[in-house]
């Protein structure tokens, strides 16, 4: 038999018009574990769905151990032993872990009844490889932390034994304790002959724990090469297609005066208290690993969420901010991480998604002048370069990179003194992605105080005055622009890590 | 020409005017109804002779005012000579007048909401006196005292509360000593008639009577029977449907009576008839129609 | 210019409204030769009365749906607010004080189901299914479940006419237009359909999510106060029975106009069109003589048909 | 063990059924002291026949809720399957067809709910309304509007007796156990609570879920055709009419009894909790002799005060 496991050959895929893979070749052998990396939306998670069978491909062919493989659901792939972690969660909070470990099928006899005794016991056996032991497999799946629920998608997966296991973004919701625990775990499956490969966006993981690292763009593969020998700057050019050319410009703006002044703000639990300035025209960057409290930080400033304690003072004056509204009435303005759950109105036009924190402003005894609507939509349309057909079709046909610069649109249309920007590129190519960050300059030129929290390192080093790091939810340190390196914004990140909330052994739900 | 039906009691006149076209309006909800459109259909068959077309209109099987209304307001753009209709709630007064406005005449059967109208006639039980009918036969049937359940079909009915306060005025004047249980509130509803008088047997097991105003009497009966309890309390009620009738037979339905529903849908369509034909009057516009209460020992 | 005319009535056909349309039109050639009657003007007219209750309180419900909630109370609403307005003019005579009383009982029970659904959290299905007992009993308390005789404003509200014109029906289309207007022209309706179609993106846009759903409730609460003391007016009597059951009819227009319970879709002369069809297979029935249990059946395959159409076109959602 | 014990005491106690087991507590304990005969054997089981209907249908009904839909036409359903059984009955005399026509005619009506949910992708509330208007027209339409006398197994089924134990009372405990291990022992009744949990999870798992969520409807079907011919044969006469209106107080003891809309959420015994709390309150204002229109008034506050506490403690969802 040969040592080949999987075999991919001129896949193609299509979401109706949009043509999101071209002819990817891929082989893996037993035992062999594969980064898979590339830029937000070159096609990773929909390869990975062909492979699993979740999807069907276009065109192309794919061969599992030497036999030519037709999936038509994720019950083929599980067949004939491919397991699929996915890239969002999906667990089911209303089940016991085991139930979860074995969702849909339960070990049920002949007669349908679910086995407890078997999934119970297998459970316990599953959960203690993934480092979760300590944890009682009755207890109700909801109960458990984020990081411990991708724990159980993990253990999911390997209790099928699967010959090839697919792992997208495993580690982004993991404590690095967790995520070690994992590495270790995928070393034992792969000493066994498994076949993994692991998508990730931290080129160092992938560095450390791959044995070869396979690079998309744009739905065509790249490059497909031996870690051992590669560095980060290789991947990071294979990856992106030139050298990082973002560059930061923000150095000809003088400080101006505080315009934000955060103080001692705390949420109901996650949050340490925050101490936070912004000048005028200054760009700030909150850097964190996935989970370090960012998103939690402007939300709570930004009255999204509730706050227990803290005050915020804009431009000397102090505000009350319990609400949205209070903050948007105050010139707070947010664009939020999540731009399909959270940002845009989906059966709404280009135009209304842009206009519709301007109403207000527009409004005339409560009625919107429809001219003036339009034109100051379009204008921001205009300004912000948005391609599409026209002002008026709804937003979902455009690309992501466009969708997010209409929700820039209608941050401007709010008029905001200060603006949260939570991931403002996530998900948009890289051309749309430098038009952003020219935006968010020329913002900051105007006299804006911006706040952007990015996972990005070079979206960090291209755009901020200063770098905020965030870690366990608290400020792990500031970093002025010339102390600002990779380097010491990743000691940062890491630094805090191990003392933080939520990382020790205590699970939430014993609380 | 021909021979009236059996059951009907108006003979019709010769015909000089020409076609008429009279509209005949019931519900269709129950049984009740039944010998209502039968009625209608022998007088449509009977007039048929004289030239004249009887147009059945279903009002539905949702009893409302509104649906009243909607079927008599496309009668009046219909432009039929004349109208037979049960407007059984208030609020059915303001059409009537419309359709007699504009030349129409309506004649009301069976019953009729509680505000005056301009119809040419009523024809039906007086529901008050009917009550007060029955409040007299359970009072004979209790010997005077001892406890009456009271089940009425929808407190907003007038119909219905004219039965209910009929017996109950009638038992207060001369026969204080019966406790009356309730009323309680059936919406016309079998099933819940079975459980109010679980219920009322439950807390008063000294229970002799159980008076059903309106929808589902049986449904009380079947709970006599299903307590072990025939012969020990009576129930009575409305209409000699076959499913109360058959509660008669076993001996829980101790009197039931009726509307002589035939006789008002035939009698009433062909007066009208007559009416449209003659251009007479009638010396009352209320046409009283006795009601038969029917018992274990025959029609009393 | 013409560009622009296409474009738009494009857009108004490529919704439901469109299959809603057509099946009237449908139904007005069809009756036209069944029955010589039905182009009658009067005829006409009364059909445009019966689908006056109906479709005002359906306007009120489409904005309730527009912003993902639902309103299973307005039938019971609509009897309170009936009864209430009633009684007050029988008690103190005067007109204004009654029809403040018809329109403030709706407001009330608007409020409080906005006030449940917005700061106690209850699911809107369930806060409006416990109102909707709530409201019943409540009127039938107030009248002892006996009927109040009710004259004056209400009357000419309900059966009055304008040349040969029912007045409510006026009223149902000044309404149309008026709230045409509110839901396309102003701020908060414009609010109103940006909360239904992502609430999480309309909160953190600035949009105060919980006053524009109390707002909603409470004209939906007033709308069905309004439909009460009409319906009252027409029956000039106030039964505390009435409205039993309208709930689901006003849904149905709603759904039939074009809007979606997923929220952030519908029209207002969606509703007006969703109304009509109602009352048009109403009318229908009775016109042809047919028996009035084919229309509930007719009415079910209608809602499936409309909405079935969509759903083919429309593909999985999960 | 004994931590086993607690624990699932704990967790029984932690939802919603706590709240109404509480509230049925304190009625009975109150209503105890009010009315002599309420403690006695025979008012008890006549309460618990009284909630049998309702419940039965219910548990069809949380099973539905539970796997995040919703059925609007359990109660014509209801009133289908009794005139169809007692049709049959009268037709062929044969008590077997009789059942088999009950059961089967809820069966179709659930399927065909099912199919216009999974195939069509109508919006369940919305296919389940329009099923509520075709259902009731159909029997309207067998029956000409008119009872059929049903006397046989059905009756024996809706007003027999073991003792002194009602039959239906009996066959509802039998249901209760039958669904409660159906739904938490069984691969099908673990893949419903998944689907509606969480749709997504539960199709990445390779659930089949058009099969289940069409056999969810196939049973909840069933099971109110089971209910028509219960009622039908307690009454010993099959109306058209019977059980209208019943669908909302069914999904009222479905989510008193801890089910969530939203899916994913609810027991069988909680079901039962809800619809005995429900009789309960029904029988109370009997043997108090209160008016039955406090009991309306009651029935919306219980609904809103049992759900609204959950509200209170959850906090805002979007
Ligand atoms: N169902 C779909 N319909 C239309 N387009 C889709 C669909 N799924 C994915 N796409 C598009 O395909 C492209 C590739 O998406 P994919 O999820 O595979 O990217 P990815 O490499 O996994 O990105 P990320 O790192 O953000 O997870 C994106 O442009 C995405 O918008
Ligand atoms: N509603 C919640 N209740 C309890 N914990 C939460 C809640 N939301 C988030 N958390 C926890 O708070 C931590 C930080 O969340 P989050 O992932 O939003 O941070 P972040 O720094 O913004 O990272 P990113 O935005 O990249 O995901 C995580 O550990 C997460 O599990
Ligand atoms: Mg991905
Ligand atoms: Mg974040």
């Amino acid at each position: 038999m040969s040592d080949l496991l999987l075999e991919l050959r001129a896949i193609e895929k299509s979401f109706g018009s949009v043509h999101v893979l071209h002819g990817v070749d891929l082989d893996v052998r037993r035992g062999e574990v594969i980064g898979l990396i590339g830029e937000n939306g070159a096609g990773k998670s929909t390869l990975m769905n062909i492979v699993a069978g979740t999807l069907a491909p276009s065109a192309g062919t794919m061969a599992f151990e030497g036999r030519p493989a037709q999936l038509r659901s994720v019950r083929d792939g599980r067949a004939i032993g491919i397991s699929f972690v996915h890239q969002e969660l999906s667990t089911v909070g209303a089940l016991s872990i085991a139930e979860n470990i074995f969702l849909g099928d339960y070990r049920a006899g002949p007669g349908g009844f679910v086995n407890y005794k078997a999934i119970r016991t297998e459970a316990a056996q599953v959960l203690e490889r993934v480092g979760l032991g300590h944890i009682d497999p009755r207890t109700e799946l909801g109960r458990l932390r984020t990081g411990e629920q991708q724990l159980i998608e993990i253990a999911k997966a390997i209790v099928e034994k699967p010959r090839l296991l697919i792992l997208d973004e495993p580690t982004s919701s993991l404590t690095p304790f967790e995520a070690e625990r994992l590495f270790a775990l995928m070393k034992e499956l792969s000493d066994q002959g498994t076949g993994l490969i692991l998508i990730t966006h931290r080129l160092e993981e992938a560095l450390a724990n791959c044995s070869r690292i396979v690079v998309l763009r744009d739905g065509r593969l790249i490059s497909d090469r031996a870690s051992a020998t590669t560095g980060r700057e290789q991947l990071i050019h294979d990856m992106v297609g030139k050298e990082a050319t973002f560059t930061y410009r923000g150095g000809e703006r003088g400080p101006g005066e505080v315009r934000l002044k955060v103080e001692g703000l705390k949420d109901k639990g996650f949050l340490a208290p925050i101490d936070l300035e912004v000048r005028a025209g200054e760009v700030v960057g909150l850097f964190g690993l996935v989970g370090a409290g960012r998103t939690e930080f402007l939300e709570t400033l930004y009255g999204a969420r509730p706050r227990t304690a803290g005050s915020v003072t804009l431009d000397g004056a102090p505000v009350a901010i319990s609400e949205v509204t209070d903050a948007v009435k105050a010139g707070l303005f947010m664009l939020p991480e999540g731009r399909k759950s959270r940002g845009i109105l989906p059966t709404h036009s280009v135009e209304r998604n842009i206009s519709i924190s301007h109403l207000g402003q527009l409004a005339r005894h409560g009625f919107v002048p429809g001219g003036a609507e339009r034109e100051a939509a379009a204008r921001r349309a205009e300004t912000l370069n948005i391609k599409m057909g026209s002002i008026r079709q709804p937003i979902t046909s455009l690309s992501g990179g466009n969708q997010q610069k209409a929700l820039f649109g209608r941050a401007l249309l709010a008029d905001p003194r200060i603006l949260l920007l939570d991931e403002p590129t996530h998900g948009v190519d890289v051309g749309a992605k430098s038009e952003i960050y020219d935006i968010i300059h020329g913002l900051a030129d105007q006299g804006l105080g911006i706040i952007v929290a990015s996972s990005e390192l070079p979206e960090i080093m291209a755009l901020a005055d200063r770098c905020v790091v965030f870690a366990g939810g608290r400020i792990a340190g500031i970093l002025s622009r010339d102390q600002m390196s990779d380097d010491a914004i990743l000691e940062l990140a890491f630094s805090l890590e191990a003392d933080a909330p939520g990382t020790g052994k205590a699970p939430a739900y014993a609380r | 020409a021909q021979e009236l039906p059996e059951g009907a009691t108006v003979e019709a006149v010769e015909n000089t005017e020409g076609p008429i076209r009279i509209a005949f309006m019931a519900f269709q909800n129950n049984p009740f109804w039944t010998p209502v459109t039968e009625g209608a259909e022998a007088a449509r068959e009977y007039l048929a002779d004289f030239d004249v077309t009887v147009d059945y209109i279903d009002m539905g099987d949702n009893m409302s005012a509104e649906a009243v209304i909607a079927s008599v307001e496309s009668a009046i753009a219909q432009q039929y000579d004349g109208i037979v209709t049960v407007p059984v709630f208030d609020g059915t007064e303001r059409i009537i007048n419309e359709a007699v406005a504009e030349g129409i005449p309506v004649v009301n059967i069976i019953a009729e909401g509680s505000q005056p109208s301009d119809r040419l006639f009523f024809m039906g039980q007086d529901a008050t006196a009917a009550g007060a009918q029955l409040g007299e036969f359970m009072a004979g049937e209790m010997e005077g005292d001892g406890k009456l359940g009271v089940i009425t079909g929808l407190f907003g009915a007038t119909q219905h509360s004219q039965r209910m306060n009929g017996a109950l005025d009638y038992l207060a004047e001369n026969h204080p000593e019966i406790e009356i249980i309730g009323p309680f509130e059936n919406q016309d509803a079998a099933e819940t008639a079975y459980s109010l008088v679980q219920d009322m047997y439950t807390a008063n097991n000294d229970l002799e009577m159980v008076y059903v105003t309106a929808g589902g009497p049986f449904g009380a009966a079947k709970a006599i029977q299903d307590l072990g309890l025939t012969g020990e309390v009576g129930v009575v009620g409305f209409d000699h449907t076959p499913e109360n009738t058959t509660y008669i037979d076993s001996g829980e339905m101790a009197a039931l009576i009726d509307q002589a529903p035939f006789q008002q849908a035939f009698d009433a369509t062909v007066m009208l008839y007559n009416h449209l034909v003659t251009g007479e009057g009638f010396e009352s516009d209320y046409i009283p129609v006795e009601g038969n209460i029917l018992t274990p020992d025959g029609m009393l | 210019m013409g560009g622009r005319v296409t474009r738009s009535l494009a857009q108004v056909f490529s919704h439901r409204e469109a299959s809603i349309a057509l099946m009237i039109l449908i139904l007005f050639v069809a009756l036209s030769f069944a029955n010589e009657y039905f182009l009658s003007s009067r005829n006409l007219l009364n059909v445009g009365r019966q689908a006056s209750v109906v479709a005002i309180v359906a306007l009120g419900q489409a904005l309730v749906i527009i912003s993902r909630g639902l309103d299973l109370s307005v039938g019971s609403t609509l009897g309170l607010s009936a009864v209430s307005s009633a009684y007050v003019a029988s008690v103190t005579g005067s007109q204004e004080l009654a029809l403040a009383a018809g329109l403030g009982a709706g407001l009330v029970v608007g409020v409080l189901n906005g006030l449940m659904v917005t700061r106690i959290n209850i699911n809107p299905f369930i806060a409006t299914l416990g109102m909707l007992s709530v409201a019943r009993g409540v009127a039938l308390l107030m009248t002892g479940g006996i009927p109040i005789p009710y004259t004056g404003w209400a009357q000419w509200l309900g059966a009055g006419r304008i040349g040969d014109v029912p007045f409510s029906l006026i009223l149902l289309i000044v309404l149309v237009v008026v709230f045409h207007i509110f839901a396309t022209r102003t701020r908060i309706g414009r609010n109103v359909y940006a909360i239904g179609d992502n609430p999480k993106a309309a909160r953190l846009a600035g949009i105060n999510i919980e006053g524009t759903r109390l707002l909603v409730y409470a004209l939906c609460g007033m709308l069905a106060g309004l439909g009460g003391i009409i319906l009252a007016g027409n029956l000039a009597s106030a039964s505390p029975d009435l409205g039993r059951g309208y709930e689901l009819d006003v849904i149905a227009a709603v759904i039939l106009g074009g809007a979606a319970l997923s929220g952030g879709r519908g029209t207002m002369y969606g509703v007006l069109l969703g109304a009509l069809l109602m009352a048009l297979l109403s009318n229908a029935f009775v016109l042809l003589g047919i028996s009035s249990h084919w229309q509930v059946v007719a009415k079910g395959l209608v809602i499936i048909l409309a909405v079935g159409i969509d759903g083919l076109r429309r593909g999985r959602e999960d």
